[in-house]
């Protein structure tokens, strides 16, 4: 097969002149100077505007009562794809399925959100928030109660029946 | 399954193949033959065939209907379909049966993931359900013994109830109540408690509707791995799993041998797994002055003992046994290649026989430790009373050699062996008895090591190792067989295979011709089932 | 004579003495030409008898009409092992009625029948398994087994034929799946009336492991008047394939139910129109189901060209089944009726198959939905498909028995499952 | 609902159709007169129980007569097993339901367990596992007296019962429940009271009934 080369013709020394494209592009400063839909934002006092679908940090939905959701039954732990989600389960005084231990490790997280996909009784989410500085790394590793404590908005999961999703 | 001699046999064609079987088959071992498993509820190998759960039906040519084929014996020339369009659309039909008052609550089933109905429906079934109907609920029931009870997920195969009337053989279970509404249940009030076998209807159970309180919301099913083992609960030696996680045994469950426990375990060996997942565990060598002991490696560790074991005086050895034949057969060479001396063992004895009256074969035995017969086979003798304790007196104050392994001297004072010129303990747990030890040598328990048990008629029979030791623990025929080379100059064991086939008493067998599922030993060389008692 | 109304179409054979008291007492009984047929049959040898009641064409009245002497012929022919005859009067398809009449009126008649029965098939014990609702005919039955043991007709000596034969009534305790030929031998042997796999076929290992002969009451009944009177006599009713006469239960909307005894073959129009007096209030027929409620439901032109026997019944896509033939007018709520039909095999059903268990269930609580107005016209065809799914595929022929009333009824009366349907999408619309 | 043929005599099977008969002769001597407690012959003695109106929950088994009628019920049958359905019939006519105590005693005398027993005796509807009334109502509401009005009868009942499907009313005379096809589809519709057989009743004969059986014994 033959290669084809494209031969750029190198401007002559003496010849060509800068300014045509500094011009070009000092005009595409000014134009986004004056441009009303501009793109950088003022944060922490302007918030991103976030896409639903936006696969963030953890929370635990709870019941009215404030038990978790969660029914302990192992899938999340099962299907995570980064190993973050420690689960031992438990029987409570009811006699009902409960996680007695549930970390997350948000370090470890690759924020697939399949935990949220794969969950049958909908009780974790991967949330719509991304601020998550913290000062040491244990910090990171989510218990139930912190997971609980979240109030960000969760995710919505992309729907193949609505491909487009918006 | 009836008696047949090999003449007797029929040929006959199941999904396009020929399979030449016994005459007395029936079509459903005939077809797991050919490989093809019929999907079934009702019918268990163990336990006799009523043909209700209907999902077993297939299609012999020229009948008029189908057939169960867990009752429909094989017959020549017979044509049979097991996937063709009729069965599977009958199959898919009984499986929405099923389905249909069966709760989907398999995220809080423990049964999820070793369910049957979860397979079938997945293999078979229809991919959407049509049920509209409200589900009928009978709630959980506490069956007492180790069994829980959820009605709703109660297919009704009866398996249970059979189980208690044909092999253990006290009826308590029955079903209660007609169509829909039927259930099982036991008389009112009365429980299961008493029965020693029960446990076995949570592993027939082939949905999630018998449980194991012990197990119950503790793991999920696929989790777990399996490794084949034997039940060190008793000298039946029944074939187990064990099923670990988390480097934890977390039940056992048996495995299949029809010449030791059929499909059977008894709820003593059953339940009794914690003391393998004891976390006090020596971890490393530690060399002592009978007052003080120090940690070291192996290498150091055997080092020393070799230079003290010799000209030290007379031996004598206490053993467990809860130890290998490996591990037993390494003690008795050390001791003997030492001068000989007197080797004794601990074993905890029940009252009685506990046998199972369906399967005669088994029973739990007197014997509560695995591999008495081993450690009787190798010339160890008995002593000490029904609970496994005392009968030591000579040994605490003896003045040679004192080797223990295994044994864990929870009722011997602290001064245990302080006379002894050297006193060696393997052992798996620190104990107060062997504060006095020059050498504290960690060995591995049977859960974490691959070797064999004797069990009571005489039969070896392997298993191998689930779990990861902790720390430096070695097996003890590593340990003792790597000091045994060294002194005598030879190459040593590195594969419990070398070791075991090193043990006279075993001679003619080895580990290939053992097993999975075990081999006896020959009859010459067995010692009379009774001669058990020795010294109290 | 029909009990509670007569009509001189019948041909009354078994029927003779319904609704005559006498006829209850031994001696009334002997007067009556009773114990005959027997005195015949014991000059003679068991495989005769059986010959006989074979060349009778009798067929089991009991629903299945299978041949009865061909099911007699199929039990061993030595008495090294006990035989029993299981008298089946467990009554209680819906519908039926007949057995009772024919126990509380004319008890010797059967008794008679099941010495017979018992001398056929080498039997030394007959057990009349009787339903346990039928306190009185119980009674009468008992009462008359006990005369004739005092007049040396049952027991070690039969009528001085040196034939040991007994006869014992048992009561069941309320479940139709006792009916069941194998239910009723669990039940009697005292465990759950579940029925039993087949084969062992009854006739090799029946109720206590032994061989057994079940029959339905009025097939014994006819055996005596057989024997007593010849095949032939036997066959000049009916047709060559369903010979002799056949009590036909009528309920239902006509202006005289009640048992008749006919002829086999018989138009049903007639049964309807002349001998039960017509239908009630004069209104018009809308359909009929004629055996049982387990056999398919026939609209009024099926009906009106269909001939009561074995064959013209099933001509008409229908079963003649024990001929309990129930009657519905026009005013006559179809989907209520089959509703309660299958309610009735839910209740019923024993449980032990899933097919049956679950199926017959879930088609109720479909129908009770549709008949609610909360129905849709997909679960037509989930009915339809899940009756299917339930045919052949159990132990016993209850599931299969489903199918037939709520297939039929969809197919031709779906107008009214509609109504019902689109009724409801009404009132869930506004 | 009234056709051609007048419907007479109402809460028993007596002068319907054309049969002129007294009750007696319908149904038989034995039945509406005294009955040995001890049955007769033993080949029916299987046959003899009834639903009595006196309910004793606490009354000693098979003692007296009953021994005798247990002792010939157990002649007729070759093992123990098979006389269970009887013995428990005899159980439940003395005790009106079928306890736990009640199973337990008869597993003990058939030398049967005593789960097995309790599988039996829920797998039949004739057996009361708890107490009922003193007259217990079955209406066959199956398809021959459903056509003819069971609904409205059973409703009637209820109504007069003041009480619920499957319940006793308050001052514990009358338990009502659905029965399935009683046979007596001629006669629709079929009322089991006790042991007793109402038939070709309509729900304007139920209060009549119901009074007349409240009268007796009281």
């Amino acid at each position: 097969m033959a290669v084809t080369v494209k031969v750029m013709r190198r401007p002559e020394p003496g010849r060509s002149s800068y300014l045509r494209a500094a011009l070009r592009g000092m005009g595409l400063t000014f134009k986004h100077l004056v441009n009303p839909n501009k793109v950088t934002l003022e944060y922490p006092e302007e918030q991103p505007d976030l896409s639903p679908r936006w696969r963030g940090t953890h929370r635990m939905e709870v019941h009215a009562d404030g038990r978790p959701k969660c029914v302990a039954c192992g899938l999340c732990p099962t299907v995570c794809p980064a190993n973050c989600i420690r689960l031992v389960g438990g029987e409570d005084d009811q006699g009902n399925r409960y996680p007695v231990v549930y970390e997350v490790d948000e370090f470890r997280c690759i924020f697939c959100g399949m935990c949220q996909e794969v969950c049958p009784v909908e009780a974790i989410h991967v949330g719509v928030h991304f601020e998550n500085a913290e000062y040491t790394r244990s910090r990171f590793v989510y218990d139930l109660d912190r997971l609980m404590d979240q109030q960000h908005p969760t995710t919505r999961l992309w729907d193949p029946s609505d491909r487009k999703s918006e | 399954m009836a008696e047949s001699s090999p003449a007797e046999t029929v040929t006959l064609t199941i999904d396009g193949r020929q399979v030449t079987v016994p005459r007395g088959t029936t079509l459903l071992q005939a077809a797991e033959r050919v490989g093809t498993r019929v999907p079934h509820y009702c019918y268990h190998p163990g336990l006799s065939a009523p043909a209700m759960c209907r999902l077993c039906l297939v299609e012999i040519e020229k009948a008029p209907k189908l057939v169960p084929s867990c009752i429909t014996q094989a017959a020549d020339g017979q044509v049979v379909h097991t996937q063709s369009e009729e069965p599977l659309a009958m199959r898919r039909g009984v499986l929405e049966f099923y389905l249909q008052n069966h709760p989907l609550d398999c995220p809080i089933c423990d049964q999820s993931g070793e369910c049957k109905l979860q397979d079938y429906a997945h293999a078979e079934g229809r991919v959407h359900g049509r049920g509209r109907e409200p589900k009928r609920v009978f709630g959980r029931d506490d069956f007492g013994g180790d069994v829980v009870f959820y009605g709703d997920r109660c297919v009704m195969c009866t398996r249970c109830v059979r189980f208690m009337n044909e092999i253990e053989q006290d009826p308590r279970l029955t079903v209660v109540e007609r169509g829909d509404r039927s259930i099982i249940d036991t008389f009112f009030e009365e429980g299961l408690e008493g029965t020693h076998y029960h446990g076995n209807i949570v592993d027939i159970c082939p949905v999630g509707a018998l449980l194991s309180k012990d197990f119950l919301f503790k793991q999920r099913a696929w989790d777990l791995d399996h490794t084949p083992s034997v039940c060190p609960g008793c000298s039946q030696g029944c074939n187990i799993e064990l099923h670990t996680r988390d480097n934890l045994v977390q039940r056992l469950r048996p495995r299949v041998n029809l010449d030791v426990n059929g499909h059977w375990m008894c709820d003593h060996g059953r339940l009794d797994y914690e003391w393998i997942n004891r976390g006090d565990r020596v971890e490393v060598p530690l060399v002592g002055d009978g007052r003080e002991a120090r940690a070291t490696g192996w290498r150091a560790a055997l080092t020393s003992l070799l230079e003290r074991l010799d000209g030290a005086g007379p031996v004598r050895a206490v053993v467990s046994p809860r130890l290998a034949n490996e591990d037993l057969g390494a003690v008795r060479a050390l001791v003997d290649a030492l001068g000989g001396g007197e080797i004794v063992y601990r074993s905890r004895r029940a009252p009685a026989e506990v046998p199972l009256k369906g399967f005669p074969k088994l029973a739990r035995r007197r014997d509560l430790e695995p591999n008495v017969n081993a450690a009787r086979l190798l010339g160890m003798e008995r002593v000490g009373g029904d609970d496994g304790t005392g009968g030591l007196a000579p040994f605490a104050a003896h003045g040679g050699v004192l080797i223990v392994a295994g044994d864990e001297l929870a009722d011997q004072p602290p001064d245990f062996g302080e006379r002894a010129r050297l006193y060696v303990y393997l052992g798996q747990h620190p104990t107060a008895a062997a504060s006095r030890a020059h050498f504290v040598l960690p060995i591995t328990n049977f859960a974490e090591q691959e070797g064999s048990f004797t069990n009571h008629e005489h039969r070896v029979q392997r298993f191998w190792p689930a779990l990861e030791p902790p720390g430096a623990a070695r097996p003890g025929w590593l340990v003792l067989g790597a000091l045994l080379a060294e002194r005598a100059g030879e190459a040593a064991p590195t594969r419990a295979e070398v070791a075991f086939e090193r043990i006279g008493a075993f001679e003619g067998l080895t580990y290939e011709r053992v097993g999975t599922g075990g081999a006896p030993i020959g009859e010459d060389r067995a010692l009379p089932a009774e001669a058990a008692g020795g010294r109290a | 004579m029909a009990y509670p109304y007569a009509s001189d179409r019948e041909v009354r054979v078994i029927s003779e003495y319904f609704g005559d008291p006498e006829a209850r007492t031994l001696d009334g009984a002997k007067r009556r030409g009773r114990y005959k047929g027997l005195e015949k049959a014991l000059s003679m040898s068991p495989d005769d008898v059986v010959e006989v009641v074979k060349a009778s064409g009798l067929r089991g009245r009991g629903g299945a009409g299978f041949p009865t002497g061909l099911k007699w012929s199929f039990m061993p022919k030595n008495y090294d092992r006990p035989h029993y005859l299981c008298c089946n009067a467990d009554e209680s398809e819906p519908g039926t009625f007949k057995d009772r009449e024919l126990m509380r009126w004319d008890p010797h008649q059967l008794i008679e029948a099941c010495l017979l029965a018992s001398y056929a098939i080498r039997a030394r014990h007959a057990y009349i398994y009787c339903r346990g609702e039928f306190f009185e005919t119980n009674q009468v039955l008992a009462k008359a087994v006990e005369e004739a043991y005092a007049d040396g007709i049952i027991g070690a000596d039969v009528m001085g034929s040196g034939h040991e034969i007994d006869v014992t009534v048992h009561v069941g305790a309320g479940a139709y799946i006792c009916g069941e030929e194998t239910g009723l031998m669990n039940s009697l042997e005292g465990r759950r009336g579940e029925p039993r796999t087949k084969p062992p076929f009854p006739a090799a290992a029946g109720v206590f492991g032994m061989p057994t002969t079940v029959n339905n009451v009025e097939t014994l009944c006819a055996a005596p008047h057989i024997v007593a009177h010849g095949a032939e006599w036997y066959r000049q009713w009916g047709s060559e394939k369903s010979p002799g006469t056949k009590l036909f239960c009528v309920s239902g909307h006509v202006n005289k139910p009640g048992n008749y005894e006919l002829a086999l073959g018989f138009p049903l129009i007639e049964l309807i129109e002349d001998v039960c007096g017509g239908m009630r209030d004069g209104n018009a027929l809308k359909a009929v189901i004629p055996g049982g409620s387990s056999v398919a439901i026939m609209d009024a032109d099926e009906a009106r060209r269909c001939a009561l026997d074995y064959e013209g019944v099933a001509a008409c896509g229908s079963m003649l089944g024990c001929a309990s033939v129930i009657v519905m007018d026009e005013t006559t709520d179809i989907v209520k009726q089959v509703r309660r039909m299958a309610a009735f095999y839910a209740h019923e059903s024993c449980g032990q198959c899933t097919p049956c268990r679950e199926g017959t269930s879930w088609v109720t609580k479909i129908l009770r939905r549709i008949e609610e107005g909360r129905g849709t016209e997909e679960d037509l065809d989930t009915l339809i498909e899940l009756t299917t799914q339930m045919v052949g595929t159990t132990i016993c022929v209850l599931s299969d028995s489903v199918a037939p009333p709520v297939q039929s009824s969809i197919s031709k009366f779906r107008d009214e499952y509609l109504a019902l349907i689109r009724r409801g999408e009404r009132v869930g619309a506004a | 609902m009234s056709g051609s043929v007048p419907y007479r005599n109402p809460g028993w099977a007596g002068n319907t159709g054309e049969f002129q008969l007294s009750e007696a002769q319908v149904r038989g001597d034995d039945f509406v007169g005294t009955r040995p407690l001890a049955g007769g012959h033993a080949s029916g003695s299987a046959s003899y129980p009834y639903m009595l109106e006196e309910k004793r929950p606490d009354a000693p088994l098979f003692e007296g007569p009953y021994q005798d009628r247990l002792d010939k019920i157990l002649t007729r049958y070759p093992d123990k097993r098979a006389a269970l359905l009887p013995v428990l019939n005899l159980a439940q006519e003395v005790r009106g339901h079928v306890s736990p105590e009640t199973m337990d005693r008869v597993a003990e005398l058939l030398e049967l367990p005593r789960a097995y027993v309790r599988g039996v005796t829920t797998f039949y509807t004739m057996y009361n596992k708890r107490p009922v009334g003193r007259f217990l109502i079955q209406v066959c509401t199956n398809i021959s007296c459903n056509l003819c009005g069971a609904d409205d009868v059973m409703e009637a009942f209820l109504r007069y019962a003041n009480t619920e499907p499957g319940e006793t009313s308050a001052e514990g005379d009358f338990t009502v429940v659905e029965a399935e096809c009683l046979a007596g589809c001629g006669f629709p519709t079929c009322v089991q009271i006790n042991s007793r057989y109402y038939e070709n009743v309509q729900p304007l004969d139920v209060p009549k009934i119901c009074e007349r059986l409240r009268a007796r014994g009281r």
